[in-house]
Protein backbone atom coordinates (compact mmCIF):
# COMPACT_ATOMS: atom_id res chain seq x y z
CA UNK A 1 0.00 0.00 0.00
CA UNK A 2 0.93 3.29 -0.91
CA UNK A 3 -0.48 6.32 0.78
CA UNK A 4 -1.42 9.26 -1.93
CA UNK A 5 -1.58 13.19 -0.77
CA UNK A 6 -3.53 15.54 -3.04
CA UNK A 7 -3.53 19.49 -2.74
CA UNK A 8 -4.86 22.40 -4.30
CA UNK A 9 -6.41 21.79 -7.81
CA UNK A 10 -4.78 18.19 -8.22
CA UNK A 11 -7.05 17.49 -4.82
CA UNK A 12 -10.14 19.42 -6.05
CA UNK A 13 -10.45 17.15 -9.62
CA UNK A 14 -9.76 14.08 -8.03
CA UNK A 15 -12.36 15.06 -5.63
CA UNK A 16 -10.17 13.56 -2.30
CA UNK A 17 -6.98 14.49 -0.22
CA UNK A 18 -5.61 11.75 0.08
CA UNK A 19 -5.98 7.37 -0.66
CA UNK A 20 -4.00 4.08 0.15
CA UNK A 21 -3.91 2.33 -2.94
CA UNK A 22 -2.27 -1.10 -4.20
CA UNK A 23 0.35 -0.22 -7.58
CA UNK A 24 0.78 -2.77 -10.13
CA UNK A 25 4.47 -4.18 -9.93
CA UNK A 26 5.16 -2.69 -13.27
CA UNK A 27 4.74 0.97 -11.70
CA UNK A 28 8.19 1.87 -11.26
CA UNK A 29 8.63 5.48 -11.94
CA UNK A 30 6.86 8.94 -10.93
CA UNK A 31 6.14 8.65 -14.34
CA UNK A 32 4.59 5.19 -14.93
CA UNK A 33 2.11 6.28 -11.50
CA UNK A 34 0.98 9.15 -13.27
CA UNK A 35 0.22 7.39 -16.20
CA UNK A 36 -1.77 4.19 -13.91
CA UNK A 37 -3.73 6.85 -12.12
CA UNK A 38 -5.31 8.33 -15.54
CA UNK A 39 -6.55 5.04 -16.22
CA UNK A 40 -8.26 4.86 -12.71
CA UNK A 41 -11.06 7.29 -13.74
CA UNK A 42 -12.05 10.65 -15.45
CA UNK A 43 -11.50 12.76 -12.29
CA UNK A 44 -8.09 11.39 -12.21
CA UNK A 45 -7.56 12.15 -15.89
CA UNK A 46 -8.97 15.27 -15.52
CA UNK A 47 -6.44 16.10 -12.63
CA UNK A 48 -3.30 14.61 -14.54
CA UNK A 49 -3.77 15.33 -18.63
CA UNK A 50 -0.92 17.38 -18.49
CA UNK A 51 1.92 15.08 -16.24
CA UNK A 52 4.74 17.64 -17.41
CA UNK A 53 3.01 20.35 -15.10
CA UNK A 54 2.55 17.96 -11.81
CA UNK A 55 4.84 18.65 -8.83
CA UNK A 56 5.69 15.42 -7.16
CA UNK A 57 6.79 14.27 -3.74
CA UNK A 58 8.01 10.98 -2.52
CA UNK A 59 7.77 11.28 1.43
CA UNK A 60 7.42 14.66 1.30
CA UNK A 61 10.43 15.56 -0.51
CA UNK A 62 10.34 16.94 -3.76
CA UNK A 63 11.61 14.64 -6.94
CA UNK A 64 12.02 14.54 -10.94
CA UNK A 65 9.18 12.21 -12.75
CA UNK A 66 11.52 9.80 -13.81
CA UNK A 67 12.69 8.67 -9.88
CA UNK A 68 12.04 4.95 -9.10
CA UNK A 69 9.12 5.18 -6.51
CA UNK A 70 10.06 1.66 -4.68
CA UNK A 71 9.72 1.92 -0.87
CA UNK A 72 7.80 5.07 -0.91
CA UNK A 73 5.20 5.40 1.89
CA UNK A 74 3.88 8.78 1.35
CA UNK A 75 3.69 10.12 -2.70
CA UNK A 76 2.24 13.80 -2.90
CA UNK A 77 1.08 15.36 -5.85
CA UNK A 78 0.35 18.81 -6.70
CA UNK A 79 0.51 21.89 -9.08
CA UNK A 80 3.65 24.37 -9.28
CA UNK A 81 3.53 26.25 -6.20
CA UNK A 82 2.27 29.28 -5.03
CA UNK A 83 2.83 30.51 -1.65
CA UNK A 84 5.11 33.48 -0.26
CA UNK B 1 26.65 29.40 18.96
CA UNK B 2 25.03 28.37 15.44
CA UNK B 3 22.17 31.26 14.14
CA UNK B 4 18.64 30.19 15.47
CA UNK B 5 16.26 29.33 12.61
CA UNK B 6 12.86 29.69 13.26
CA UNK B 7 10.37 27.97 11.33
CA UNK B 8 6.60 28.17 11.43
CA UNK B 9 3.30 27.27 9.37
CA UNK B 10 0.15 28.78 11.11
CA UNK B 11 -3.07 30.13 10.90
CA UNK B 12 -2.71 33.24 13.06
CA UNK B 13 -0.84 36.33 12.64
CA UNK B 14 2.14 37.44 13.91
CA UNK B 15 4.24 40.71 15.17
CA UNK B 16 7.07 41.57 13.59
CA UNK B 17 8.62 43.03 16.59
CA UNK B 18 8.29 40.23 18.98
CA UNK B 19 9.51 38.04 16.37
CA UNK B 20 13.09 40.40 15.71
CA UNK B 21 13.11 40.66 20.03
CA UNK B 22 13.02 37.13 19.97
CA UNK B 23 15.84 36.60 17.68
CA UNK B 24 17.94 39.31 18.53
CA UNK B 25 17.44 39.87 22.21
CA UNK B 26 20.89 39.79 24.34
CA UNK B 27 23.21 39.40 20.87
CA UNK B 28 25.67 42.34 20.47
CA UNK B 29 26.85 40.71 17.12
CA UNK B 30 23.76 41.51 15.51
CA UNK B 31 24.30 44.71 13.35
CA UNK B 32 21.20 44.17 10.71
CA UNK B 33 18.11 42.76 10.93
CA UNK B 34 16.14 42.42 7.46
CA UNK B 35 12.54 41.89 7.39
CA UNK B 36 9.84 40.84 4.62
CA UNK B 37 6.24 40.55 4.78
CA UNK B 38 3.91 39.90 2.16
CA UNK B 39 0.61 40.83 2.33
CA UNK B 40 -2.77 40.33 0.37
CA UNK B 41 -3.03 42.43 -2.59
CA UNK B 42 -6.94 43.36 -3.69
CA UNK B 43 -5.52 43.54 -7.54
CA UNK B 44 -7.37 46.58 -8.61
CA UNK B 45 -10.11 45.93 -6.01
CA UNK B 46 -11.11 42.40 -7.84
CA UNK B 47 -9.97 40.49 -4.52
CA UNK B 48 -11.06 40.16 -1.16
CA UNK B 49 -9.37 37.21 0.53
CA UNK B 50 -6.81 34.05 -0.73
CA UNK B 51 -7.18 31.13 1.02
CA UNK B 52 -3.65 29.38 1.34
CA UNK B 53 -3.12 25.96 1.39
CA UNK B 54 -0.26 23.69 2.22
CA UNK B 55 1.49 19.93 2.86
CA UNK B 56 1.74 19.86 6.15
CA UNK B 57 5.27 18.56 7.31
CA UNK B 58 6.50 18.93 4.22
CA UNK B 59 6.07 22.66 4.53
CA UNK B 60 8.31 22.99 7.58
CA UNK B 61 10.88 20.50 6.27
CA UNK B 62 11.54 22.46 3.30
CA UNK B 63 10.99 26.00 5.06
CA UNK B 64 14.16 24.66 7.35
CA UNK B 65 16.14 23.21 4.50
CA UNK B 66 15.61 27.09 2.47
CA UNK B 67 16.77 28.92 5.69
CA UNK B 68 20.08 26.70 6.68
CA UNK B 69 21.11 27.06 3.42
CA UNK B 70 20.53 31.04 3.38
CA UNK B 71 22.53 30.85 6.89
CA UNK B 72 25.13 28.95 5.22
CA UNK B 73 25.17 31.15 1.85
CA UNK B 74 25.53 34.60 3.58
CA UNK B 75 27.09 34.02 6.93
CA UNK B 76 23.46 34.97 8.76
CA UNK B 77 23.33 35.16 12.57
CA UNK B 78 19.60 34.39 12.64
CA UNK B 79 16.63 33.33 10.35
CA UNK B 80 13.15 32.95 11.05
CA UNK B 81 10.55 32.55 8.66
CA UNK B 82 6.85 32.16 9.51
CA UNK B 83 3.96 31.36 6.95
CA UNK B 84 0.09 31.60 7.27
CA UNK B 85 -2.58 29.11 5.98
CA UNK B 86 -6.28 29.48 5.76
CA UNK B 87 -8.12 32.34 4.53
CA UNK B 88 -6.62 36.03 4.55
CA UNK B 89 -8.22 38.99 3.74
CA UNK B 90 -6.90 41.83 1.61
CA UNK B 91 -4.36 43.75 3.46
CA UNK B 92 -3.65 40.80 5.79
CA UNK B 93 -0.02 39.26 5.92
CA UNK B 94 0.58 36.16 4.34
CA UNK B 95 4.58 35.57 5.44
CA UNK B 96 6.96 36.59 7.33
CA UNK B 97 10.82 36.60 6.83
CA UNK B 98 13.65 38.21 8.81
CA UNK B 99 17.60 37.44 8.37
CA UNK B 100 20.08 39.08 10.88
CA UNK B 101 23.63 39.23 9.81
CA UNK B 102 26.60 41.16 11.37
CA UNK B 103 26.41 43.74 8.44
CA UNK B 104 23.44 45.17 6.15
CA UNK B 105 24.20 43.24 3.23
CA UNK B 106 24.13 39.65 3.98
CA UNK B 107 20.28 40.36 5.85
CA UNK B 108 19.40 42.00 2.42
CA UNK B 109 20.63 38.73 0.17
CA UNK B 110 19.71 36.42 3.45
CA UNK B 111 15.92 37.41 3.08
CA UNK B 112 15.78 37.75 -0.39
CA UNK B 113 17.06 34.51 -1.17
CA UNK B 114 14.34 32.58 1.58
CA UNK B 115 12.00 34.55 -0.12
CA UNK B 116 12.73 33.47 -3.58
CA UNK B 117 13.39 29.63 -2.70
CA UNK B 118 10.25 30.00 -0.49
CA UNK B 119 7.69 31.08 -3.45
CA UNK B 120 9.13 28.15 -5.79
CA UNK B 121 9.98 25.11 -3.73
CA UNK B 122 8.27 25.52 -0.21
CA UNK B 123 4.57 23.65 -0.74
CA UNK B 124 1.97 26.32 -0.89
CA UNK B 125 -0.92 27.37 -3.20
CA UNK B 126 -2.96 30.24 -3.35
CA UNK B 127 -6.66 30.18 -4.37
CA UNK B 128 -8.60 33.47 -4.79
CA UNK B 129 -11.95 34.62 -3.06
CA UNK B 130 -13.56 37.22 -5.51
CA UNK B 131 -14.60 40.56 -4.01
CA UNK B 132 -18.09 39.93 -5.51
CA UNK B 133 -17.88 36.56 -3.09
CA UNK B 134 -17.63 33.98 -6.11
CA UNK B 135 -15.42 31.22 -5.65
CA UNK B 136 -12.30 32.20 -7.94
CA UNK B 137 -9.23 30.52 -9.50
CA UNK B 138 -5.85 28.88 -7.82
CA UNK B 139 -3.42 31.15 -8.55
CA UNK B 140 -0.48 30.21 -11.47
CA UNK B 141 3.10 30.02 -11.21
CA UNK B 142 4.68 32.90 -12.33
CA UNK B 143 7.66 32.37 -14.28
CA UNK B 144 9.00 35.42 -13.27
CA UNK B 145 9.59 33.92 -9.62
CA UNK B 146 11.43 30.84 -11.38
CA UNK B 147 14.01 33.59 -13.09
CA UNK B 148 14.30 35.37 -9.64
CA UNK B 149 15.20 32.39 -8.09
CA UNK B 150 17.72 31.50 -10.78
CA UNK B 151 19.82 34.22 -9.88
CA UNK B 152 20.91 32.74 -6.97
CA UNK B 153 22.78 30.32 -9.38
CA UNK B 154 26.28 30.37 -9.25
CA UNK C 1 -2.48 58.70 -4.62
CA UNK C 2 1.11 59.74 -4.10
CA UNK C 3 3.11 57.54 -1.99
CA UNK C 4 3.34 58.40 1.99
CA UNK C 5 6.78 59.33 2.96
CA UNK C 6 7.29 59.88 6.45
CA UNK C 7 11.06 60.73 7.85
CA UNK C 8 11.62 61.08 11.46
CA UNK C 9 14.78 61.80 14.01
CA UNK C 10 14.21 61.20 17.43
CA UNK C 11 15.52 59.84 20.50
CA UNK C 12 13.63 57.34 21.39
CA UNK C 13 13.14 53.74 19.80
CA UNK C 14 10.42 52.70 17.28
CA UNK C 15 8.02 50.12 16.62
CA UNK C 16 8.34 47.98 13.60
CA UNK C 17 4.77 46.54 13.49
CA UNK C 18 3.56 50.21 14.56
CA UNK C 19 5.21 51.71 11.78
CA UNK C 20 4.42 49.16 9.28
CA UNK C 21 0.58 49.30 9.88
CA UNK C 22 0.31 52.88 9.99
CA UNK C 23 2.14 52.36 6.26
CA UNK C 24 -0.07 50.00 5.02
CA UNK C 25 -3.78 50.43 6.75
CA UNK C 26 -6.68 49.91 4.25
CA UNK C 27 -4.21 49.53 1.01
CA UNK C 28 -5.13 46.80 -1.08
CA UNK C 29 -2.02 48.02 -3.78
CA UNK C 30 0.21 47.33 -0.90
CA UNK C 31 1.70 43.47 -1.71
CA UNK C 32 5.13 43.92 0.02
CA UNK C 33 6.84 45.80 2.51
CA UNK C 34 10.54 45.55 3.04
CA UNK C 35 11.66 46.68 6.30
CA UNK C 36 16.02 47.04 7.19
CA UNK C 37 16.93 47.69 11.01
CA UNK C 38 20.20 48.91 12.32
CA UNK C 39 21.62 47.88 15.56
CA UNK C 40 24.71 48.83 17.72
CA UNK C 41 27.22 45.85 17.69
CA UNK C 42 29.43 44.80 20.38
CA UNK C 43 32.16 44.70 18.32
CA UNK C 44 33.19 41.34 20.00
CA UNK C 45 32.72 42.99 23.59
CA UNK C 46 34.41 46.10 22.43
CA UNK C 47 31.82 49.05 22.84
CA UNK C 48 29.15 49.36 25.60
CA UNK C 49 27.24 52.05 23.00
CA UNK C 50 27.04 54.48 20.57
CA UNK C 51 26.84 58.45 20.84
CA UNK C 52 24.49 59.87 17.46
CA UNK C 53 25.16 63.27 16.11
CA UNK C 54 23.24 64.43 13.58
CA UNK C 55 22.91 68.08 12.01
CA UNK C 56 19.31 69.28 12.89
CA UNK C 57 17.39 69.81 10.26
CA UNK C 58 19.53 68.79 7.25
CA UNK C 59 19.36 65.41 8.41
CA UNK C 60 15.84 65.30 7.91
CA UNK C 61 15.74 67.64 4.31
CA UNK C 62 18.49 64.86 3.23
CA UNK C 63 16.85 61.91 4.56
CA UNK C 64 13.37 63.19 2.47
CA UNK C 65 15.43 63.61 -0.87
CA UNK C 66 16.66 60.41 -0.79
CA UNK C 67 13.47 58.80 0.20
CA UNK C 68 11.52 60.52 -2.49
CA UNK C 69 14.03 58.99 -5.06
CA UNK C 70 13.62 55.96 -3.73
CA UNK C 71 9.77 55.78 -4.39
CA UNK C 72 10.38 57.15 -8.35
CA UNK C 73 13.12 55.20 -8.68
CA UNK C 74 11.35 51.76 -7.32
CA UNK C 75 7.91 52.79 -7.75
CA UNK C 76 7.35 52.45 -4.31
CA UNK C 77 3.63 52.58 -2.45
CA UNK C 78 5.14 54.24 1.04
CA UNK C 79 8.36 54.97 2.56
CA UNK C 80 9.30 55.49 6.22
CA UNK C 81 12.99 56.32 7.90
CA UNK C 82 13.53 56.92 11.33
CA UNK C 83 16.56 57.71 12.27
CA UNK C 84 18.18 57.79 16.12
CA UNK C 85 20.07 60.27 17.93
CA UNK C 86 21.90 60.52 21.50
CA UNK C 87 23.86 57.55 23.66
CA UNK C 88 22.48 54.12 21.71
CA UNK C 89 23.79 51.01 24.04
CA UNK C 90 25.09 47.74 22.44
CA UNK C 91 21.48 45.63 20.88
CA UNK C 92 20.03 48.96 20.59
CA UNK C 93 17.89 50.18 17.35
CA UNK C 94 19.62 52.93 15.68
CA UNK C 95 17.68 53.25 12.15
CA UNK C 96 15.03 52.10 10.25
CA UNK C 97 14.06 52.25 7.20
CA UNK C 98 10.55 50.34 5.39
CA UNK C 99 10.02 50.23 2.11
CA UNK C 100 6.56 49.08 0.78
CA UNK C 101 5.80 47.90 -2.74
CA UNK C 102 3.24 45.93 -4.93
CA UNK C 103 6.20 43.22 -5.87
CA UNK C 104 9.05 42.24 -3.73
CA UNK C 105 11.70 42.75 -5.47
CA UNK C 106 11.28 46.92 -5.56
CA UNK C 107 10.63 46.84 -2.00
CA UNK C 108 13.81 44.82 -1.38
CA UNK C 109 15.22 47.04 -3.65
CA UNK C 110 14.16 50.82 -2.43
CA UNK C 111 14.95 49.80 1.12
CA UNK C 112 18.86 48.91 0.03
CA UNK C 113 18.84 51.92 -1.78
CA UNK C 114 17.50 54.31 1.04
CA UNK C 115 20.35 52.61 3.40
CA UNK C 116 23.01 53.24 1.12
CA UNK C 117 22.34 56.70 0.46
CA UNK C 118 20.96 56.89 4.09
CA UNK C 119 24.94 55.89 5.75
CA UNK C 120 26.77 58.35 2.99
CA UNK C 121 24.81 61.46 2.52
CA UNK C 122 22.57 62.07 5.66
CA UNK C 123 24.15 64.31 8.26
CA UNK C 124 24.98 61.55 11.01
CA UNK C 125 28.25 60.75 12.96
CA UNK C 126 28.61 57.85 15.48
CA UNK C 127 31.23 57.85 18.56
CA UNK C 128 32.24 55.00 20.13
CA UNK C 129 31.95 53.97 24.14
CA UNK C 130 34.28 51.45 24.88
CA UNK C 131 33.09 48.54 27.29
CA UNK C 132 35.67 49.68 29.78
CA UNK C 133 33.70 53.26 30.56
CA UNK C 134 36.30 54.98 28.47
CA UNK C 135 35.47 58.23 25.71
CA UNK C 136 36.13 56.28 22.36
CA UNK C 137 36.63 57.41 18.69
CA UNK C 138 34.38 58.62 16.27
CA UNK C 139 33.69 55.80 13.61
CA UNK C 140 35.46 56.51 10.65
CA UNK C 141 33.23 56.60 7.01
CA UNK C 142 34.27 53.55 5.21
CA UNK C 143 34.62 52.69 1.45
CA UNK C 144 32.64 49.63 1.31
CA UNK C 145 29.69 51.53 2.23
CA UNK C 146 30.98 54.68 -0.95
CA UNK C 147 30.85 51.32 -3.24
CA UNK C 148 27.49 50.08 -2.07
CA UNK C 149 26.17 53.19 -2.70
CA UNK C 150 27.77 53.31 -6.10
CA UNK C 151 26.05 50.59 -7.24
CA UNK C 152 23.24 52.34 -7.77
CA UNK C 153 24.89 54.59 -10.48
CA UNK C 154 23.81 53.80 -14.04
CA UNK D 1 27.60 87.78 9.17
CA UNK D 2 27.79 84.04 8.31
CA UNK D 3 26.84 81.15 10.87
CA UNK D 4 28.96 78.38 10.77
CA UNK D 5 27.97 74.99 12.51
CA UNK D 6 29.95 72.41 13.40
CA UNK D 7 29.45 68.63 13.96
CA UNK D 8 31.60 65.31 15.54
CA UNK D 9 35.36 65.29 15.53
CA UNK D 10 35.35 69.09 13.26
CA UNK D 11 33.07 70.56 16.60
CA UNK D 12 35.20 68.69 19.20
CA UNK D 13 38.89 70.11 17.78
CA UNK D 14 37.51 73.68 17.47
CA UNK D 15 35.63 73.65 20.56
CA UNK D 16 32.37 75.11 19.97
CA UNK D 17 29.29 74.17 17.84
CA UNK D 18 28.58 76.95 15.93
CA UNK D 19 29.74 80.78 15.82
CA UNK D 20 29.00 83.88 13.60
CA UNK D 21 31.80 85.57 11.71
CA UNK D 22 32.35 88.08 8.90
CA UNK D 23 34.21 86.86 6.44
CA UNK D 24 36.59 89.11 4.32
CA UNK D 25 35.50 89.50 1.25
CA UNK D 26 38.28 87.81 -0.49
CA UNK D 27 36.82 84.60 0.92
CA UNK D 28 34.63 83.32 -2.23
CA UNK D 29 34.22 79.59 -2.23
CA UNK D 30 34.02 77.05 0.15
CA UNK D 31 37.96 76.12 -0.10
CA UNK D 32 38.70 79.97 0.33
CA UNK D 33 36.65 79.90 3.45
CA UNK D 34 38.57 76.43 4.77
CA UNK D 35 41.99 78.47 4.21
CA UNK D 36 40.75 81.41 5.68
CA UNK D 37 39.76 79.23 9.61
CA UNK D 38 42.83 77.87 9.53
CA UNK D 39 44.55 81.19 9.85
CA UNK D 40 42.46 81.68 13.35
CA UNK D 41 43.81 79.33 15.68
CA UNK D 42 45.35 76.47 16.14
CA UNK D 43 42.50 74.95 17.42
CA UNK D 44 40.91 75.44 13.71
CA UNK D 45 44.34 74.08 12.45
CA UNK D 46 43.49 71.30 14.40
CA UNK D 47 40.30 70.55 13.09
CA UNK D 48 40.70 71.54 9.42
CA UNK D 49 44.15 70.79 8.76
CA UNK D 50 43.54 67.95 5.49
CA UNK D 51 40.79 70.04 3.92
CA UNK D 52 40.16 67.43 1.69
CA UNK D 53 38.30 65.39 3.90
CA UNK D 54 36.17 67.81 5.50
CA UNK D 55 32.43 67.69 4.07
CA UNK D 56 30.56 71.34 3.47
CA UNK D 57 26.54 71.94 3.29
CA UNK D 58 25.49 75.83 2.49
CA UNK D 59 21.98 76.03 3.63
CA UNK D 60 21.82 72.46 4.77
CA UNK D 61 22.50 71.28 1.29
CA UNK D 62 25.83 69.31 0.50
CA UNK D 63 28.41 71.34 -1.81
CA UNK D 64 31.51 70.79 -2.97
CA UNK D 65 34.81 72.91 -2.24
CA UNK D 66 34.73 74.99 -5.27
CA UNK D 67 31.13 76.51 -4.61
CA UNK D 68 30.93 80.18 -4.09
CA UNK D 69 29.54 81.14 -0.68
CA UNK D 70 28.15 84.21 -1.69
CA UNK D 71 24.61 84.64 -0.09
CA UNK D 72 25.21 82.02 2.20
CA UNK D 73 23.63 81.86 5.81
CA UNK D 74 24.60 78.86 6.96
CA UNK D 75 27.54 77.13 6.69
CA UNK D 76 27.99 73.49 8.12
CA UNK D 77 32.07 71.49 8.21
CA UNK D 78 31.87 67.96 8.94
CA UNK D 79 33.25 64.55 8.77
CA UNK D 80 32.37 62.20 6.25
CA UNK D 81 28.91 60.72 7.77
CA UNK D 82 28.54 57.59 9.35
CA UNK D 83 24.97 57.11 10.16
CA UNK D 84 22.82 54.51 9.32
Amino acid sequence: MTRLVYFAWVRERIGKAEEDIVLPASVRTVSDLLTHLTSLGEEYEAALQFPEVIRVAIDQEHVEHDEPIAGAREIGLFPPMTGG
Amino acid sequence: MTAPVTIRVQAEDFDLQSEIDRMTGGRGEIGAVVTFTGLCRDEGGRLEALELEHYPGMAEVEMTRIAQAAVERFSLEGITAIHRHGRINVGENIVLVIAAASHRQAAFDGANFMMDFLKTAAPFWKKEHGASGQAGDWIAARDADDAARDKWKN
